[in-house]
């Protein structure tokens, strides 16, 4: 899933400094799960924001709903109602539904959170990276763990010869991808698999070739 | 610690030495020792000098070390007090293990004078080896001196008096060397007007095979005092100040008397039911010094006499202190268990009397009542070892401190 | 049930919870025991009174236990199953029902008398209450000291005072004859008398006190209010001596036994002691073996040295001296185990008395004929754990042995468990449910609320304004009646909330008296008789929060306990009737593992009626003890396995499973679906894990490598297969702790030094002539075992200490096996060439522990050992309900203990099993499906199990459910509420708080 | 033990300290309370074994917010007690009221005070 953290409510705050009303909306997907998001973050941001602007003299109205995702057209229009008087929205879903309520509603909308990456929890409270989204996958040439997002120098030969003990130059608290990907393929017995030399990465597919669409002929409706 | 280092090999020990130990033990039970450090924490001279520590001696028993057991010198440091073991919740007594342990040794090695002392005994009837033609003449020269003292002519010390209520054993020391101090005893007796008797074929009391171990000497030495009490149709055996005739009487009679029992008190009960009952008058004013009173091991720890003695001293004492601890849990006077007859430890006795020195100093008494004979020899050697501290006191028995204010009775 | 101790209490609540009526004898003026006694109780330093105030008011008010204060048996006729017990009741001079524990008549008392609860280091009136949180909450007139009852014209200022006219002195003694089943004693214990050991100086030096006094000075209820003080001066003591074994393993005063809780007590008072004290205090423990043998005690011992600095001394005391100057300090010499002598000097000395049976205790005994044991214990029947020497008489707790806390319990649910198998047929006979009206639906109607604002006596209205509180009341939003009463919780005054409720049709309750702690279920019941949910009810505190904390201000008294009824008035508003959902309960038990433990649970439950699935991996049943021999009271354990593993058979209720493991578990208590390896399918409402342990295979002292060594079972088994080996050995040598308290595996295996001990007397009477040793660390023979010990040392067995540093040297040299270790009294290398090597090898936990871990998601401590829901409260049960464990799989323990726990454990399956329905008890999270966006939180979080994700979405079983609320707390989508305690409640309390009246 | 304390204490009753939520404390300080302090069980002697933990998280949770809002996270405080000691509560009710008085009204409302009050909120541990 998505993992995004919030940002500074000082930070936030800015943002609608000049507003008398702001809808504050969270999102019950990715970023409730990741505990930044959800409902009851977005009461306790709405809070934090009325007592600083009545200390600051300039009290701000807040109206706070949490839509079920602000990623999908629907969820979003229900919002029109909620945020018809609002002088601005500060969405608590990752930059997607930032973008869709800015897209939806001419109003001024700002992020509350910073979306990090693609990754899922270690144990609770902590989140690890896994996926870079480069857009045309390599794992099943590592024994399932990504080079790409996971050597710092996303390397398709590695190891690079300046890992440690198993350790990345960069620090020695985050592994060499290559180490894990060697260690996993002697287990499975499939060394010489990482034989072959790959060729250079087609990086189009990944984020340098412009923003990409995903297009289902089959399930499209109407 | 001499043989701390020495390894104890198993195969040398013999699990059969201690059963022999028990059997001659019969009913004290010593095996079941849990080595808690209690004895040796009560023994008042486990840290003075080596090799008295009662635990570490019974656990060589325990171990079955047989030789060790034998050349461990502990079994003559130790003065037989009984303090360690009076609480000792296994109920082992370190005293009557000890004297079990001396028991085995041949007569020949027994340090000290104190097997001499036992045949001497054994063949002249008393201690001090005191011919009868001595004993009977300072009989009758005290009888003379106390006929003048009295101012009574026709006083007579009642020798072999047959039914006498009270049959009178004391110490040879009385008559070899103290004779003044019978001479106290029997005034006293004069002024209580009590029917009592001394026999002039056994008197002596005491039985230095108590401290020997060797029980064929101790009945040698003391059926024959019981029997002349019985010949003499006697009520009560009354014992001198002395610790372990005290003992050797009471203990003896318990363990080793066939006969019919009669009792045995210790003189300064009898003294003190006396005074109760009016007929000795102590003249309260008497004395004035500071008083303390030493508890002899033999006589209140291991015979339960100690409330009597006080009882008697508060009588006619004006300021009485009492020394701390004192009645059953008072300190060995360090010369216990034939430790004045083994001149060979005097340094280890010495050392031991240190802890009774500071008990005494502490109480700033000026008089010590000392009521044995054993111990008022190893405090008067305290006396001379500590001159600046013990020094400053004197020691004497109870009834020569009676005597300072007893008030005689009139003549009519 | 006789003795309302812990153990009393816990037996009489797992009885009354299977169906059983209960009498409850106590000799006090209070139920309790010694427990509330106690500041803080090992090996979890809880508070005491927090563990036993919930029991205390389950006991008190449930329906089916009566409670009979001053009370004693006199005389018992009858058989098992039919039993006339005569009991003789003192009067208490006070009626029970009518007292509202209020305390004003104390306060007009004029007699002070020693407070023995509290050890007479206090004071307390004629007229008094045992102790403040006490069950029955009533006072009592203490007769020898009352001036009334002697000359009836005198005093009777407590008449006067006594608003609820509670007092009578016209009470006499009264016999009640009762008709009973089973009887229970557990009378419990006696402290060993101090002052007998005069050489301790107790009652001579005020600063010698004893363990229990020392307790009350450290009881935040004590006489000193927990300040840590000297009682002679009040100074606080800097320096601390405890004196372990007085009256305990002492065979002069005829005490032998080792009374099993004074070493783990006094480490338990010398740490709170440290925390109590402002300045560092030195704490320094006297002691000979330090026996801490329970689950959890050598870490609490470890902690205790290590950690909080505790000294620890290896010297039994002579005596204790005192300073001959105003501080009356005391000194004692000791001897260091060298032989050296140290002497310090104390601020303070506490004796760590042992247990004895009291003088009562074993009249009691003599009165029922039962068997007592050399020391006035009773004597429980062999292998049974609970069996007194009279069919149908059980006995628990300290009454048949020197036990702590943990056991206590435990034999109190097995006691429990024996008689429900005794009455088997009786269940549910005696008992009565109590018949409510029908609940009316409230659902639709606006808030209609009824506020009752009570004077309890002078209470509260001596210092609150009550008829301003219920003025002020009359104007809170939603209330449609406001009233006042002198006492709120009278039977009198319940009936009259009843007819209120009914006549303004109120479907909300708020009562401004007391503590909810004791009084809500009373009210919550008032409700249902009124046809009202009881959850619709809610208490204000202007009491307890109130009145007596703020006596001085009462005006500033009035405004709070005003703020207080608008705040549960804002909350009422919000409360929705709560139906408590109830599972059925499948009447069948699984058990697993098919030992000693396994086998006894499984018998227990089939008497009580029950069917019984054995799941046994093995092909045979019998576990670890098919390699015990001899039990330690000399039974012989084959012939006794052989007749259970018959009877087992033999008995139609229980299904057998041998060469089989349970290999997936579905469902929860009451309703659990198992698949077995060989495909059967079970269902069954309650599982006891009873897998047994495993004996450690050591790495050391060439154990593997010489066919001399081998372990405690392997000796048995040589010894009595008549390997000769024995008859000619020289030296049998045995070594202590192989495994055990050590960095890997930090607990005492508990049974190794009585079996070592058990083996060395035998191995002595085969072969006098050998020299047999024993090197310990600590001999832990607890309880009547340390006169094993003690036989041990009298026939000559030779015990040597050595130290974790200093362990035995074990070499082979040409052939021969020799072994070195150093004698802890002589201090010197003893050099042994054993024939024979005895290790008392660790008992390990199960491998399948690891398995029954995630079958039934049960927890497991560090070494591996099954993790118990609480030391105390339920030593037998998992935190989740319906899971219970019995045997060496809960931690390592003789066969005696293992049965009671297996008889526990039986009993409180039972409980469960004896219910027709599982109800949930009301306070549960509920989650909404549709904002539930699975983030696995709430699974993390409970300790209980409770959440599990269904369908993409949590679900909370409401019959797991404690109702603590702490998922609700952290769910990031605010998707889980706590019933009648939710979020906005809370939040509307404040506002309520801050709004003016209308 | 009846031990006095200040009377400016209002105790909402929890099930468990572990039932706290950063919302309630915050609107706590919007409603007009000048101090919050959320009392739960000792550490370790929880009986619902870690509710009073994750309270002690959410509490140092909302200090934190408190200071970057402006509030002032000393008008937060969690203690942990028994319910045997009396005396600790009535100290806690006493220095607490003694230092919400020195840090002065809520700031919130610093010139029409609602009530004067503060709450606190008494995680009730049984």
């Amino acid at each position: 899933m998505i993992i995004a953290q919030q940002k500074q409510i000082k930070e936030i705050a800015a943002m609608v400094s000049d507003c008398k009303k702001v809808a504050l909306i969270g999102c019950a997907g990715c970023v409730t799960v990741c505990l930044s998001g959800g409902e009851k973050e977005t009461e306790i941001m709405a809070a934090a924001l009325r007592i600083m602007r009545k200390l600051e003299g300039n009290p701000v109205e807040t109206i706070t709903f949490t839509a079920t995702r602000q990623c999908d057209p629907e969820y979003v229009e229900a919002l029109d109602g909620v945020v018809k008087d609002a002088d601005a929205i500060i969405s608590l879903a990752c930059g997607v539904g930032v973008q869709y309520l800015a897209e939806r509603f001419d109003k001024w909308v700002v992020p509350a959170l910073d979306t990090n990456f693609i990754g899922g929890s270690k144990v609770h409270g902590v989140w690890e990276e896994k996926c870079g989204m480069c857009g045309d996958c390599v794992l099943h040439k590592t024994g399932g763990i990504c080079p790409i997002i996971r050597c710092s120098k996303s390397i398709l030969n590695g190891p690079c010869g300046g890992s440690q003990y198993g350790k990345c130059e960069i620090s020695k608290d985050v592994d060499c991808a290559w180490q894990l990907i060697y260690d996993r393929m002697k287990s499975l017995g499939k060394l010489d698999k990482l034989m072959a030399i790959q060729p250079p990465k087609d990086w189009t597919k990944s984020r340098d070739g412009g923003p990409r669409r995903a297009v289902r002929e089959d399930v499209m409706i109407g | 610690m001499e043989n701390a280092v020495e390894t104890i090999q198993a195969s040398k020990l013999n699990p059969k030495f201690r059963e022999r130990v028990a059997g001659l033990l019969k009913n004290y039970d010593f095996a079941q020792c849990l080595t808690c450090g209690m004895c040796t924490a009560g023994c008042p001279y486990s840290d003075i000098h080596e090799n008295n520590d009662p635990r570490k001696f019974l656990r060589k028993i325990n171990l079955g070390m047989e030789e060790e057991v034998f050349a461990d010198p502990y079994i003559w440091y130790c003065t037989m007090c009984e303090r360690c073991t009076i609480e000792c919740p296994m109920g082992i007594n370190m005293a009557v293990v000890t004297r079990t342990m001396r028991g085995q040794f041949d007569k020949d090695k027994i340090p000290g004078y104190m097997q001499t002392i036992a045949r001497e005994h054994i063949e002249s009837g008393n201690q001090m080896n005191v011919g009868q033609v001595d004993y009977e003449e300072t009989l009758e020269w005290i009888q003379d001196e106390m006929r003048e003292e009295l101012e009574d002519p026709e006083f007579t010390i009642p020798l072999n008096k047959k039914g006498a209520k009270y049959f009178y054993g004391f110490n040879a020391r009385d008559i070899k060397i103290y004779a003044n101090e019978l001479q106290t005893t029997l005034k006293i007796f004069y002024a209580a007007g009590i029917d009592y008797t001394i026999s002039t074929k056994r008197w002596d009391a005491t039985n230095i095979s108590l401290f020997t171990g060797h029980n064929d000497d101790f009945n040698a030495i003391s059926q024959p005092i019981w029997e002349e009490f019985i010949k003499l149709g006697c009520e009560q055996f009354i014992v001198t100040e002395c610790g372990h005739a005290f003992r050797s009487m009471k203990w003896g009679q318990r363990m080793f008397w066939k006969g019919e029992m009669f009792p045995i008190r210790h003189i300064l009960e009898l003294l003190n039911e006396l005074v109760k009952e009016g007929k000795l008058k102590l003249d309260p004013e008497a004395i004035t010094e500071l008083v303390t009173y030493h508890d002899p091991c033999n006589t209140a720890r291991k015979e339960g006499v100690w409330e009597a003695p006080r009882e008697l001293a508060k009588s006619f004492i004006k300021n009485f202190v009492d020394m701390n601890p004192n009645g059953k849990m008072n300190y060995c006077c360090g010369a216990g268990g034939g430790g004045m007859a083994m001149p060979e430890f005097n340094e280890k006795r010495k050392a031991k009397g240190k802890r009774k020195v500071d008990q005494v100093v502490e109480t700033g008494a000026e008089i010590v009542i000392v009521p044995c004979h054993n111990c008022i020899d190893q405090f008067n050697d305290l006396n001379k070892w500590y001159p600046d501290t013990k020094g400053k006191s004197k020691n004497m028995h109870m009834c020569t401190l009676m005597e300072r204010a007893l008030i005689l009775p009139e003549k009519e | 049930m006789v003795g309302a101790g812990i153990a009393g209490i816990q037996a009489s609540l797992d009885l009354a919870e299977s169906g059983y009526y209960v009498y409850l004898v106590e000799s006090t003026t209070a139920i309790g025991g010694t427990m509330p006694m106690l500041d803080k109780t090992f090996p979890t330093n809880d508070c005491s009174m927090c563990i036993l105030s919930p029991k205390l008011v389950e006991c008190g008010r449930h329906l089916n236990i009566k409670i009979l204060t001053s009370s004693d048996v006199q005389e018992v006729a009858g058989e098992p199953g039919n039993f006339n017990v005569k009991i003789r009741q003192r009067p208490r001079f006070v009626d029970a029902n009518k007292c509202t524990g209020c305390g004003s008549c104390s306060e007009e008392c004029p007699i002070k008398v020693d407070d023995e609860f509290n050890q007479d280091l206090g004071k307390r009136k004629a007229i008094y209450k045992l102790y403040a949180q006490a069950y029955p909450n009533a006072y009592a007139i203490d007769k020898a000291k009352c001036l009334r009852i002697k000359n009836p014209k005198a005093c009777g200022k407590c008449l006067k005072a006594c608003q609820a006219d509670a007092i009578n002195f016209e009470m006499a003694e009264e016999t009640i004859d009762l008709n009973v089943g089973a009887i229970v004693l557990s009378p419990g214990f006696e402290k060993f008398d101090a002052s007998a050991l005069f050489y301790y100086g107790y009652g001579k030096f005020p600063n010698v006190l004893t363990s229990l006094e020392f307790e009350r000075v450290l009881s935040a209820s004590g006489p000193f209010q927990g300040h840590m003080v000297r009682p002679y001066d009040g100074k606080e003591p800097k320096k601390i001596a405890w004196i372990q074994c007085v009256g305990s393993r002492n065979t002069k005063e005829k005490h032998g036994y080792c009374s099993s809780v004074c070493c783990m007590y006094a480490i338990k008072e010398a740490v709170i002691a440290k925390e109590h004290s402002h300045e560092p205090l030195e704490t320094t423990i006297f002691f000979m073996d330090m026996r801490t043998f329970g689950k959890g005690f050598e870490k609490y011992y470890d902690r205790a040295r290590d950690e909080k600095g505790v000294r620890f001394v290896r010297s039994r005391i002579y005596e204790v001296t005192e300073k001959n100057d105003e501080s009356k300090n005391l000194i004692i010499r000791y001897s260091n185990e060298d032989g050296t002598i140290s002497t310090e000097e104390f601020d303070m000395v506490v004796l760590s008395v042992g247990l004895q049976p009291s003088k009562s205790v074993m009249e009691l005994g003599e009165k029922l004929g039962l068997d007592m044991n050399q020391y006035g214990f009773a004597d429980t029947q062999k292998l049974t754990g609970v069996n007194s020497s009279k069919p149908g008489i059980y006995v628990s707790g300290a009454f048949c042995g020197p036990k702590d806390i943990p056991e206590t319990v435990m034999q109190a649910s097995a006691a429990a468990g024996a008689s429900a198998s005794l009455l088997a047929e009786s269940r549910g006979t005696k008992v009565t449910e109590k018949e409510y009206p029908a609940e009316k639906d409230v659902s639709g109607q606006d808030p209609r609320i009824g506020v009752f604002v009570c004077h309890c006596g002078v209470n509260i209205g001596s210092v609150v304004n009550v008829p301003g509180v219920v003025e002020m009341a009359k104007g809170l939003p939603n209330v449609v009646y406001s009233g006042e009463y002198l006492y709120v919780c009278s039977q009198d005054s319940q009936n009259t909330m009843r007819q209120i409720v009914e006549e303004n049709g109120l479907n909300r309750v708020v009562v401004a008296s007391c503590s909810p702690r004791t009084h809500k279920p009373l009210f919550q019941e008032t409700m249902m008789e009124a046809g009202v949910n009881r959850y619709l009810f809610e208490m204000a505190n202007i009491r307890d929060q109130c009145s007596w904390v703020h006596q001085n201000e009462p005006d500033k008294a009035t405004e709070k306990a005003k703020d207080l009824v608008k705040m549960m008035v804002a909350k009422s508003a919000l409360l929705s009737p709560i139906h408590q959902p109830s599972v059925d309960v499948t009447k069948a038990a699984m058990i697993i593992g098919g030992g000693v433990s396994g086998m006894n649970s499984a018998l227990s439950l089939a008497d009580q009626g029950y069917k019984v699935y054995l799941v046994e991996k093995a092909d045979s049943l019998g576990g670890i003890a098919r390699r015990i021999k001899q039990g330690f009271r000399g039974e012989d354990v084959q012939e006794y396995l052989a007749e259970l593993i018959d009877k087992v058979k033999a008995n139609s209720l229980i299904e057998l499973f041998t060469g089989t493991e349970v290999q997936d578990v579905k469902g929860f208590v009451g309703n659990f679906k198992s698949t077995l390896s060989n495909g059967a399918q079970i269902q069954h409402g309650v599982v006891i894990i009873a897998i047994g342990g495993e004996e450690y295979l050591p790495t050391e002292y060439l154990y593997g490598k010489n066919n001399r060594v081998m372990t405690q079972l392997e000796m048995e088994e040589a010894m009595t297969a008549g390997d000769s080996r024995f008859d000619q050995a020289k030296n049998i040598v045995m070594i202590q702790c192989v495994g055990s308290r050590e960095p890997e595996r930090g607990y005492c295996s508990r049974v190794c030094c009585t079996k070592s001990i058990k083996l060395a007397i035998k191995a002595k009477d085969k072969n006098p002539d050998a020299n047999v040793f024993i090197l310990y660390r600590d001999i832990r023979s607890y309880g009547f075992f340390e006169d094993m010990y003690t036989e041990a040392r009298r026939k000559g067995v030779i015990f040597i200490r050595y130290s974790v540093e200093q362990k035995p040297l074990v070499e082979e040299a040409g052939g021969k096996l020799m072994i070195t270790v150093t004698d802890h009294v002589l201090g010197q290398p003893v050099v042994i060439e054993a024939d024979i090597l005895g290790l008392a090898a660790a008992k390990l936990a199960s491998r399948d522990n690891k398995k029954m871990n995630s079958l039934f998601k049960v927890p497991l401590n560090e070494d591996g050992f099954f993790l118990e829901a609480h030391m105390k409260l339920r030593p037998v049960d998992f935190a989740s309900e319906g899971i219970f464990m019995a045997g060496l799989a809960h931690g390592p323990k003789n066969l005696e203990e293992n049965i009671s726990q297996a008889k526990a454990a039986a009993g409180r399956a039972g409980v469960i099993l004896s219910k027709s329905k599982l109800e949930s008890h009301g306070v549960t999270a509920v989650v909404q499906p549709d904002k539930c966006a699975a983030c696995l939180t709430c699974v993390r979080l409970c300790p209980y199990g409770a959440p599990k994700v269904r369908n993409y979405a949590a679900e909370i079983e409401s019959v797991l459910c404690q109702g603590c609320g702490s998922c609700a707390g952290e769910c990031p989508n605010k998707a889980i509420t706590l019933q009648g305690y939710n979020d906005r409640m809370y939040m509307s309390m404040v506002n309520g708080l801050c709004k003016e009246v209308l | 033990m009846r031990l006095q304390y200040a009377t400016n204490i209002r105790i909402v009753e929890m099930t468990c300290s572990g039932n706290i939520d950063h919302r309630v404390i915050l609107n706590a300080f919007e409603e007009g309370a000048d101090g919050v302090f959320v009392a739960g069980c000792m550490e370790g002697d929880c009986h619902f074994l870690k509710g009073n933990i994750r309270a002690r998280k959410r509490v140092n949770a909302v200090k934190k917010l408190l200071d970057e809002i402006g509030i002032g996270g000393d008008r937060l405080e969690m203690y942990n007690l028994s319910s045997a000691q009396g005396g600790r509560f009535a100290e806690i009710a006493n220095d607490i009221t003694a230092k919400i008085k020195d840090l002065g009204p809520n700031p919130l409302f610093k010139n029409s005070s609602c009530c004067g009050c503060s709450c606190s909120k008494e995680g009730g541990d049984q």
